[in-house]
């Protein structure tokens, strides 16, 4: 028998409080499932160092954990699930901002609170049912600002080409960016590339013969490794630079040696600046469970999870609207390891500080450093 | 209302909508033997449609109506290429054609907001899921009784041997006076047509749709629903879908209790496989027999066989 | 437009086409269903290779042979577990095809379970690369290239000249006259599927060498393989081979125009299939005949 | 005379159904049998059931003194049992060339074959002029013939024709007869059944007929041939 | 010659480089029963399949019942009132004999989609006439028995008589039968062309058939035309060709005269 949140039904013989329940939903199958499966890893590391750490006053927490699918129909299923079947009252995820926009308006009438990580579409800001919806990913919109900047500080009317991933997250991107850049800079060509794909050569042929300054990338570790790698055998680094997202920052990136080399010449990056020590700690921790580095939204997962177990703490209840607006107020300057957090007061994190980043060689190995802060 | 009847009951909408799609597959495949593998298009034509019209205004009963037709008529055009092909040509054109139009979807975002998806406004705005949830029972389950004894008709008509004689051997068919392409491309319509209303409800029940819902996949299962309740049998592909809802929740749920040392989702999926390859092997006609033509020549002739039974 | 090296890509692209095709087509000409599964047999060359050259460390060759292997014995244990005895019980094409359908459910996420769905990425070696002019060209490309058409050539010799290939022709155009001319028709079977899936292993370990391996390697060049052995004939390796050309050409001419065009290039994988759909209307057959002997 | 082939109370049929009971048939060394009867009576259901093509319920069939009761029919015919079917006997998808060549796929004397394959273009002209075209592309004429041709390309001990002459005009007929007339002399064991009742009989030296799965009649050809029931009831030829 | 109901001028057929059907002429009255005969391989399905629109001829023309047919397909041709009996039968096999035969019979109102589902009593009193009609046929073919067994389960011979019925259904002015009689046991045989002999003399129905067979084109046909590689050789009444030194030549022949 598994224990109910409700905290009136205990089972026999025990003295503990009954367990809490915490639902998880991540994609991982579907398009987006290699980066689900991480982040799944580190909702389990942070709920693992909670109940070491007492749970939550004395009850420990039990993780449902339900699958995505990266298809928003799916996610809404796993949602539908995880609050009725296993009553839960915060659930982490969706992660796709799609997924959000199914079943926000089902979060609200039944009240689930819903913390994603990285369900960044700038539309969901204005919905209807944002009470029960709260982000630790910045949205594309800061994010392409930064973007811009970089642009923009080299000069003006340079010709752009975009090279991001034909989903909510890349094309997010490219529209912020666009915006940001509306009669500064040109842009020459617009690629969306299927990030599930595997070959881009003639996509990038395509971007080479518009001949742009710049090339806005957006996309994730997996599929920028390709991306470079066949970048480089067709020549199509500097003096073109490539400006590239957070989320290609990923120790992973690195490891291919043709793409870390490409990216040493030619690549800058945009990334929401984390507070040193303690995203180092998270990925000590990391690594020392699970053997590898953790990923693109590793550290807003952890940083969503760790909120909602402070927020069930302070309001010490399973009423889902206090723990909403619990989390709230402990996000405010909230030093999470993917930097300070701090809500405004529909749950959006607030303008964040992005770094730009560029990626250096020693000897044979590559790592990213920071070329300079962006203030926007 | 209860949470765990809820739940029964959402899960019930889904057995009723992909109930109506399985129907209409086991009029292309299980009467007719059209190896069609785009039924996700459709599916995925009849939720835009609905959407795109109920954004513009249309009342949604109209709306479903005109997913319908929009979706027929799609069948039609892509069944007028496709359906001179061999059967396992057709398949594989059907197929892409699914992943072309979410393609066409996602990179047209013009026309259906691209990869943002639409939301659907709620046919019936009573701001509580649980009220919404009933009506949709309704609606679904009226729209099932309907499409189910629409086939049964169908199956058990002329048009129905007809269309057993084009699976059979279709130049035969054709010599005996059965335009080919006119009877498949109207089985395609018809098929189109169901499925269009499927995701029109789904798309109504869901309220909110983006191309990443209409993946291959669900094209498969709904093979599976047919293949596991039996082609050429009505009551047979229901049962299919009901069961395939049952297995993919009723796995989930179980994973709560059964830890395995493997990812549950891997686990989901290497079973529905063998599930399938089970059947084949086993049961290759599914778990409901195909029902014989049952019309009045077939009872005119055993009276004429055996003359003292009435 | 750097025109040479476009046509480069298109031989690039169609070599891979061409081998995965044959393979294809292979098991498609003989037990008369396409085997889905083939996708992520093609993942699963690519998982082997992976594991073999870039976490044991053995050199390439040792990996395509390894893999070759281990992909053929995959094909191998489904012919033996899963599509001979549906055969045998009489199943349809359409049968087969759904059962090869949910094996590749099976395989697939088996390769996940055990390497999980990100992908990963060859790094040990660094091919040489060469600029030719205009054109840059690497030894991959090369040996992918010259691969493809020697599978092409010897199994064309195979299927026509050799005795086995005449009994695997034979096998696929009437099975129980074949048995009652005194072939072993279950023996070549399995031959055919061990070299089909084998060769779809290759193809998935070239296709993971270039790119990267994850299960879905297979299934996102499936459908562009279903193409070129559609449109080549089944079962014609001149005829997949003429495909590949023309499939690798349109894709890379394609993305080209659509990208000017102003469209998206994911509807390149579109390309392929108007190719192919106005090709079939004319020429219901693809442009050989199936097992055409000369 | 000792027999080359025996069946003995085969019970045969298709799923659970029976369709032939209890039927007994024997071939002497060399000699030449007809099976008769109406449609649907069972004949061909018979001749699969010997190579398991058809379920065989009970009984027993031996060949050349060697029980092959369930052998598979590649391995019978590599011990010299011929076989014919009624329909689908050629490789559609092969030229001519190569379905005389599977024919002799058990032989491995490739010199005798070849030559054997210009014999068989002496005997069958119409095949020669078109042995590079698929065989699916014949007139239903030539593809009976190729079929019998490519089953006496192994040079078998005993050759099982599922009428062998349907399709087949006066002279294309004749010629048939007349090359089975030859290999039966030079001994070559015959097991034909023919709906073409007058030639067959005719033909062979002995003959069964089968109705609904139970033998009728059995004897010497030329006595059935002049038997008045079996010629009016079977055989047509009341006139 | 009585009216003219099919007629075919100079047709050609080609398959790649081989002329199977080469400028063939022949006529076929109202009411009459005409043979084609000729060796194996003259082009004899060929030409009856050109005729049906089952393989699209190369030229020449085809005019039946007044009406150019060369252009149109199967089942316009059929419409227009011909049926065609294949040489190796096409059933349904899935489908029960009895389907086999109802669904064979011409202009069924529950043709329609439309009446099929919405107006039952239209077709509904149809059914009832084609099944007895039905019943009544495979009476005579010797099939009843297996009224209700599947068309795929037959043995050769029955699939073949299955065929001829499916066509009898039709009720075609006029009936293109390839080889009917082959593989059907002669008893039986003999019985099947008095049928077809009844119903020319009563119904006034045209028939073109194959046939190998020498004593039933003596005894039932009006008009025989000899094929020979793609042409027609010689026409005339039975008893005459039968006679003809040409016809021994291109059909009868000494056996081994061309080897
Ligand atoms: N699809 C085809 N492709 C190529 N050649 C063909 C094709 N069909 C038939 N032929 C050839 O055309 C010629 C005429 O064939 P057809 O079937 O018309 O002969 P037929 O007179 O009916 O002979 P039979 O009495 O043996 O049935 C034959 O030589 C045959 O091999
Ligand atoms: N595949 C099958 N499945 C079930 N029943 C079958 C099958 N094939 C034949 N039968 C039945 O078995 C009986 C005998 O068939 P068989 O083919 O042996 O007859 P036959 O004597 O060869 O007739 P014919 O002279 O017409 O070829 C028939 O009544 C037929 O209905
Ligand atoms: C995981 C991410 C790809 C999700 C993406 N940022 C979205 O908003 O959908
Ligand atoms: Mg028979
Ligand atoms: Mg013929």
């Amino acid at each position: 028998a598994c224990g109910s949140g409700n905290g009136n039904t205990t089972p026999s013989g025990t003295t503990q409080p009954p367990d809490v329940n915490l639902g998880v939903v991540m994609d991982i199958s579907g398009a987006l499932s290699g980066i689900g499966g991480s982040l799944v890893k580190s909702i389990q590391l942070a709920v693992e160092q909670a109940n070491n750490a007492g749970g939550i006053n004395g009850a420990k927490i039990k993780l449902f954990i339900e699958d995505g699918k990266t298809d928003p129909a799916a996610g809404f299923e796993a949602i539908k699930k995880l609050g009725t079947i296993n009553n839960c009252k915060v659930i982490i995820g969706p992660m796709i901002s799609g997924a959000v926009m199914s079943s926000g308006q089902w979060a609200l009438d039944n009240k689930v609170l819903l913390i994603s990580p990285s369900a960044t579409s700038p539309d969901i800001a204005q919905q209807a049912w944002r009470q029960f919806f709260i982000r630790t990913a910045t949205t594309d919109d800061i994010q392409g600002k930064a973007m811009a900047k970089i642009i923009t500080d080299a000069g003006t009317n340079k010709k752009v080409a975009f090279m991001v991933q034909n989903n909510q997250y890349g094309v997010g991107i490219a529209n912020a960016v666009t915006a940001s850049l509306a009669g500064k800079a040109t842009i020459v060509s617009t690629i969306k590339y299927d990030p599930t794909k595997l070959d881009y050569l003639s996509e990038l042929q395509q971007i080479k013969a518009a001949a742009p300054d710049f090339i806005v990338h957006a996309g994730y570790e997996d599929d920028a490794i390709i991306v470079f790698k066949q970048a480089a055998q067709l020549g199509l680094g500097k003096p073109i630079q490539w400006i590239t997202s957070e989320g290609v920052k990923a120790a992973k990136t690195l490891t291919d040696a043709q793409a870390a080399a490409f990216m040493a010449q030619s690549v800058v990056g945009t990334n929401p600046v984390s507070q040193g020590t303690l995203f180092d700690t998270f990925k000590a921790a990391y690594k020392a469970k699970y053997n590898e580095e953790p990923g693109t939204y590793n550290d807003t997962v952890y940083d969503a999870t760790n909120l909602a177990i402070a927020a069930m703490k302070q309001a010490g209840t399973n009423d889902s609207a206090k723990i909403a607006a619990a989390v709230l107020t402990i996000g405010q300057n909230y030093a999470g390891v993917s930097g300070p957090i701090t809500f405004n007061q529909y749950g959006d994190r607030t303008s964040a500080t992005f770094e730009e980043w560029g990626v250096v060689q020693n000897g044979s190995t590559y790592t990213y450093t920071q070329i300079k802060l962006i203030t926007s | 209302m209860d949470l765990i009847l809820v739940y029964v009951l959402n899960a019930l909408v889904y057995v009723g909508i992909f109930s109506i799609v399985a129907l209409s597959l086991n009029a292309e495949y299980g009467y007719t033997g059209l190896a069609s593998f785009g039924k996700v298009a459709y599916f995925m034509i009849g939720a835009y449609s609905f959407a795109i019209l109920v954004e513009a205004g249309v009342p949604w009963p109209l709306a479903i109506g005109l997913a319908a037709v929009i979706a027929a008529f799609f069948g039609l055009l892509v069944s007028l290429p496709a359906i001179r092909l061999r059967e396992d040509y057709l398949a594989i054109v059907t197929l892409t054609f699914g992943e072309i139009l979410r393609i066409f979807i996602k990179a047209e975002d013009w026309l259906a907001n691209g990869v943002w998806g639409i939301s659907v406004p709620p046919s019936f705005a009573t701001g509580n899921f649980s009220k919404q949830l009933i009506i949709n029972i309704i609606l679904v389950g009226a729209i099932l009784v309907v499409c189910y004894f629409f086939m049964r008709l169908l199956a058990n008509s002329p048009f129905g041997r007809i269309m057993r004689a084009l699976r059979d051997d279709e130049t035969a068919a054709d010599a005996i006076g059965k335009n080919r392409i006119k009877y498949k491309a109207q089985v395609f319509m018809i098929g189109s047509a169901m499925a269009g209303v499927g995701g029109a409800l789904f798309a109504n029940f869901i309220g909110y749709i983006t191309p990443d819902s209409f993946l291959p996949i669900i094209t498969f299962t709904i093979w599976m629903m047919v293949i596991l309740g039996g082609p050429g049998s009505n009551i047979g592909v229901i049962v299919g879908a009901a069961a395939v809802q049952l297995f993919e929740r009723g796995t989930i749920i179980l994973k709560d209790y059964i830890h395995l040392p493997v990812d549950p989702t891997n686990v989901q999926n290497i079973l529905f496989g063998l599930i399938i390859i089970v059947i084949l092997m086993y049961r290759p006609g599914g778990l409901f027999k195909e029902s014989k033509v049952n019309t009045l020549g077939t009872r005119r002739a055993m009276r004429w066989l055996n003359p003292s039974s009435k | 437009m750097n025109w040479p090296q476009i046509l480069l890509n298109s031989a690039v692209t169609g070599s891979l086409y061409l081998i995965s095709a044959i393979s294809l087509t292979l098991v498609y000409g003989l037990a008369k269903f396409p085997n889905f599964a083939h996708a992520e047999i093609m993942s699963l060359g690519g998982f082997i290779g992976f594991w073999i050259s870039e976490q044991l460390g053995a050199p390439l060759p040792v990996a395509f042979l390894v893999a070759f292997i281990v992909a053929g014995l995959a094909g191998f244990l489904s012919y033996r577990l899963i599509f001979k005895p549906l055969s045998d019980k009489g199943a349809s094409l359409i049968h087969l095809m759904v059962a090869s359908m949910a094996l590749g459910f099976i395989l697939r996420h088996t390769e996940g379970q055990i390497w999980g769905f990100a992908p990963l990425t060859f790094q040990k070696i660094v091919w040489p690369s060469w600029e030719l002019g205009s054109v840059h060209i690497t030894l991959d490309w090369i040996l992918l290239i010259v691969t493809a058409i020697c599978i092409g050539i010897a199994l064309h010799f195979m299927m026509t000249r050799t005795k086995i290939g005449k009994a695997i022709r034979a096998t696929a155009s009437n099975p129980k006259l074949a048995l009652s001319s005194g072939i072993n028709t279950t023996r070549v079977l399995v031959i055919t599927w061990f070299v089909s899936a084998g060769l779809a292993g290759i193809a998935g370990l070239f296709r993971g060498v270039e790119t990267r391996v994850s299960p879905y390697l297979g299934w996102d060049i499936l459908l562009p393989t279903f193409a070129v052995a559609m449109l080549g004939g089944i079962g014609s390796f001149y005829g997949a081979m003429v495909a590949a050309v023309i499939i690798g050409l349109a894709e890379n001419i394609g993305v080209v125009l659509l990208a000017q065009a102003g469209l998206s290039t994911d509807y390149r994988m579109a390309i392929p299939f108007v190719i192919l759909i106005a090709v079939l209307i004319f020429r219901p057959q693809g442009l050989a005949k199936a097992f055409r002997g000369n | 005379m000792s027999d080359i082939f025996t069946a003995a109370n085969i019970v045969a049929g298709y799923g659970d159904v029976h369709i032939v009971n209890g039927v007994s048939l024997r071939l002497e060394e060399a000699g030449s049998v007809a099976i008769v009867g109406p449609n649907g009576s069972g004949k061909s259901t018979l001749l699969k059931s010997f190579l398991g093509f058809a379920h065989l319920f009970s009984g027993k069939i031996t060949f050349g003194g060697k029980d092959i009761t369930g052998l598979t029919s590649d391995r019978t015919v590599s011990l010299g049992l011929g076989y014919v079917p009624q329909t689908d006997n050629v490789f559609r998808n092969l030229s001519i060339q190569e379905n005389l060549e599977m024919g002799a796929f058990v032989r491995t004397d490739r010199q005798q074959v070849k030559a054997d394959i210009d014999r068989m273009y002496q005997i069958f002209p119409e095949l020669e002029r078109r042995k590079k075209f698929y065989a699916g592309s014949l007139s239903g004429g030539e593809r009976q013939m190729l079929a019998i041709a490519r089953a006496m390309m192994a040079n078998p001990r005993v050759l099982l024709l599922d009428e062998p002459l349907a399709s087949l005009s006066h002279k294309a007929a004749e010629g048939i007869l007349e090359k089975l007339r030859l290999i039966n002399s030079h001994g070559t064991g015959l097991i034909v059944i023919e709906q073409d009742t007058r030639r067959v009989l005719a033909f062979a030296k002995r003959a069964y007929v089968l109705v609904s799965g139970q033998l009728a009649l059995e004897g010497e050809a030329a006595t059935i041939l002049e038997n008045d029931e079996a010629r009016k009831k079977y055989l047509g030829l009341s006139g | 010659m009585a009216e003219s109901l099919l007629k075919v001028e100079n047709l050609i057929k080609n398959y790649g480089g081989l002329c199977a059907v080469d400028g063939v002429s022949l006529e076929v009255g109202r009411g009459q029963f005409v043979a084609l005969v000729g060796p194996n391989g003259c082009g004899k399905t060929t030409l009856l399949s050109s005729i049906y629109g089952l393989r699209p001829s190369d030229g020449g023309h085809v005019t039946f019942a007044g009406r150019h047919i060369e252009k149109l397909s199967p089942h316009q041709i059929f419409d227009l009132g011909m049926g065609n009996a294949f040489q190796f039968p096409r059933l349904f096999p899935s489908m029960t004999v009895l389907d086999n035969m109802i669904i064979a019979a011409r202009n069924q109102p529950g043709d329609h989609l439309w009446n099929s589902l919405f107006r039952r009593g239209a077709w509904h009193r149809d059914e009832e006439r084609l099944a007895i009609r039905a019943m009544q046929l495979l009476e005579l073919l010797n099939l009843s028995h297996l009224t209700f067994a599947k068309a795929g389960e037959m043995s050769g011979g029955q699939q073949k008589l299955l065929e001829i019925g499916r066509t009898l259904m039709a009720e075609p002015e006029m009936m293109l039968l390839d080889e009917p009689a082959a593989g059907v046991n002669p008893v039986l045989g003999m019985q099947i062309f008095a049928e077809l002999d009844k119903l020319k003399r009563e119904k006034g129905m045209s028939f073109l058939i194959i046939e190998h067979r020498l004593e039933l084109i003596m005894e039932f046909t009006d008009w025989v035309y000899v094929m020979d590689r793609g042409k027609i050789a010689l026409q005339g009444e039975p008893a005459k060709v039968i006679n003809d030194p040409i016809f021994f030549e291109v059909y009868i022949g000494a056996t081994k005269e061309r080897s």
